[in-house]
């Protein structure tokens, strides 16, 4: 019992921390705000649901049930918040102008994305 | 003194040195930026770095939290590290909020009074208002001069 | 233990990541997604080191950051639209946030 | 030998140390605010990696939450932008190289990180650490330190809020406020607001947030927690509502003929306790006096006082602080 618990577990921290790994890059690679948003989307998923899921295995193993308890409250949670954070912000950002990086609208002068949230804010003020 | 004694120093007072230089950077930040929120933001560097120091010193290798284990599921001694860093960078965390909450009220209040938080600014309008101040108290005070040597002319 | 050690290596290079493109973020918004990630990362880290210093009853800290983050995501959201934490005043209508 | 605990605690303090410096050169104020918190994240957990739980906790909650939303109340009201300097203040630098060199002079001869027989595990501390659990019937030495040992300088930190306070509300709680309400809208358009992810998240969240709170400052004995972190964790639920839903509807909930007296009631209840000690035959905030067969039985009702005193002053200071910075109106 405790070896098939003990397995799972590493089953379960190796995929959570693969997807946390892949959130990780597609941070750093993917190439407008909107793909990011996509990226950043795995370790609030997946990730949390892999290394959280492996470590109450293991606290089910080791008979820490008030974590057991706390952790499957933190997957609960984040499966929550994780989601309506990035839902609200893609939308203030797209409701702002910030547009993003269609292959229709890559010419080198309508690149400018920094400037176009900048201004998005300031007509966002003006309200 | 050796290479391995060396590493081992370095890394026994890797902690310490990080928060020194957290502690410069905030320092650098209050005295050489002219914006006053920067300002608090540079003071709260500072005291995290602080913190930091006081609970860094508390650690002790291979301890465990302050809180006790009930005896039964351990086997042998348990070594804790040091609770008192704990207890007083705890209130420290937010006693430090709370001031710096009333620097902000402050630098909300200058704002609404100068119309900058920049500190240039308002020392420029500062001395602008001095020098109005003191033309004016000089133009009385040359007026009251006058009417005085007028008096004694007439007496 | 070095199941711990993994997972925690995984997260703290994740964490690392996040942190880049916070700093290097050309946008806003970019910086706000890297932090929200960045927090995720947080509070599996304090959930990793829970369990690996033995003491696994520190699952609070992590509990408390995985609400108080999203109040700081939600926050500075409603700083970016109405660039008052107050929020509409006086009845104009709210468009979606 | 560099253990699992140690190369945590570089890689964080190494990450520390990046957005410091990230903080001093970047001059939009709005990201600055934003990457200090990412500062507070990464020191939370190296709190939490020093074995320093509670700390680690007030720091998640205030750090993160509370400072963070002060932060940008305050810039709301303000600008955030910083000017860009005239010179380079060479003056400024040479003062802090000069300091830091001395410093960094200075810890050459401290005793290594996690040295057990470093000057600071003092027999005072040793003390503590074998004492506390029979003397105070509490597990977590660090709420019996804070709410027994030294009961004196939290009752002292507690003023220093409550005064902190009362000083914000001197500067900003007067003038241009909007404690008068803004004429309610029905409720027929209140409910046709278009943002209903946010609100049925956050009506799931602040619930538990809130019973989270209690669970904090009941269980503060036995885990990490107690009155401070309480106290922050109910009012960043309280923001959480008056964020999604209205500004107006929280301060009617909450509303600050109750909250102000209430700051002065927490402060009133820990002195309160002490006064009580005294009437029992004890000294100043000694509560073994409380049950003179039992002193342990004493000691735990004086710290669960103390605590809810702390509690009721932090929750009710860290709400008054919200509505005063992010009710005003901008100038």
């Amino acid at each position: 019992m405790s070896l098939l618990l003990d397995c799972l577990s590493w089953l379960l921290i190796l995929t959570g921390g693969t997807f946390c790994l892949l959130g990780g890059i597609g941070l750093l690679r993917m190439p407008d705000f909107y793909t990011r948003t996509h990226a950043a989307s795995l370790p609030d998923t997946l990730g949390v649901m892999g290394i959280l899921g492996g470590l109450i295995l293991q606290g089910v193993n080791g008979g820490h049930w008030m974590s057991v308890i706390k952790l499957s409250l933190i997957i609960v949670f984040i499966l929550f918040t994780g989601p309506i954070a990035t839902h609200a912000l893609t939308r203030t950002a797209l409701s702002h102008g910030h547009a993003p990086v269609l292959h229709e609208n890559r010419l080198p002068e309508q690149q400018p994305v920094k400037k176009d949230s900048k201004a998005g804010r300031k007509r966002g003020r003006k309200k | 003194m050796s290479w391995t004694s060396l590493i081992d120093h370095a890394i026994g007072h890797y902690n310490y040195w990080v928060c020194v230089v957290l502690m410069m950077l905030g320092f650098y930040i209050v005295i050489a930026s002219g914006n006053l929120i920067k300002k608090i933001i540079g003071l709260n560097l500072f005291q995290t770095a602080v913190i930091m120091f006081y609970i860094s010193m508390g650690k002790i290798d291979g301890g465990t939290a302050p809180i006790l284990v009930d005896p039964e599921k351990v086997s042998g001694p348990v070594v804790y590290t040091n609770p008192l860093p704990s207890v007083l960078m705890l209130t420290a965390i937010v006693v430090g909020v709370a001031t710096s909450a009333l620097g902000l009220a402050l630098v909300v209040r200058i704002k609404e009074a100068y119309g900058s938080i920049e500190e240039d600014e308002i020392l420029a309008a500062d001395r602008a208002s001095d020098a109005k101040e003191q033309a004016q108290y000089a133009a009385s005070a040359a007026q009251a001069a006058k009417t005085e040597a007028a008096q004694q002319g007439h007496a | 233990m070095i199941l711990y050690a993994v997972a925690a290596g995984a997260v703290l290079i994740t964490m690392l990541m996040a942190l880049a493109r916070a700093l290097l973020g050309p946008s806003l918004w970019d910086r706000i997604l890297a932090i929200n990630s960045f927090g995720t990362g947080t509070v599996l880290m304090i959930a990793i080191l829970g369990y690996l210093t033995d003491r696994p009853e520190w699952e609070d800290i992590a509990l408390v950051y995985a609400l108080i983050n999203f109040i700081g995501t939600i926050a500075v959201m409603k700083f970016i639209k109405f660039s008052n934490l107050g929020g509409p005043r006086s009845g104009n209508s709210l468009s979606d946030l | 030998m560099i253990t699992m605990v140690t190369l945590i605690d570089l890689v964080l303090f190494t990450l520390l140390g990046i957005t410091a410096i990230a903080m001093l050169r970047i001059r939009d104020l709005f990201a600055v605010v934003m990457l200090s918190g990412i500062y507070s994240l990464v020191s939370a957990v190296i709190f939490t990696d020093l074995d320093a739980v509670d700390v680690a906790f007030t720091e998640a909650s205030v750090g993160a939450g509370i400072s963070t939303i002060l932060m940008l109340g305050t810039l709301a009201l303000t600008s955030t932008k910083e000017k860009t300097p005239r010179r380079q203040s060479w003056g400024a630098l040479l003062i802090v190289l000069v300091t830091g060199a001395a410093l960094m002079y200075g810890t050459v001869d401290m005793p290594a990180f996690g040295d057990a027989a470093s000057p600071i595990n003092s027999p005072v501390t040793d003390r503590y650490i074998t004492a506390s659990g029979e003397e105070t019937g509490v597990p977590n030495i660090v709420t019996s330190v804070l709410a027994s040992y030294r009961g004196y300088d939290t009752m002292g930190e507690t003023t220093v809020i409550f005064t902190a306070a009362i000083a914000v509300l001197i500067l900003l709680g007067s003038a241009r406020t909007t404690d008068a309400p803004v004429t309610p809208r029905p409720a027929t358009t209140r409910s046709l607001e278009l943002r209903p992810i946010l609100r049925a998240g956050a009506k799931l969240l602040i619930g538990p947030i809130l019973l989270f709170a209690f669970y904090v400052q009941f269980h503060g004995d036995f885990g990490p927690g107690g009155g401070f972190q309480a106290g922050v964790i109910f009012a960043a639920g309280v923001i959480l509502y008056a964020l999604i839903f209205d500004m107006d509807r929280a301060r009617a909930l909450f509303r600050p003929a109750v909250t102000r007296p209430l700051i002065a009631l927490g402060v009133l209840i820990y002195a309160g306790t002490g006064i009580a000690t005294l009437f029992f035959g004890g000294n100043f905030l000694g509560y073994s006096a409380f049950n003179p067969h039992h002193p342990a039985h004493g000691q735990e009702l004086g710290i669960f006082l103390v605590e809810l005193g702390v509690g009721i002053t932090v929750s009710n200071v860290m709400m008054t602080l919200f509505f005063t910075f992010c009710g005003r109106r901008r100038p």
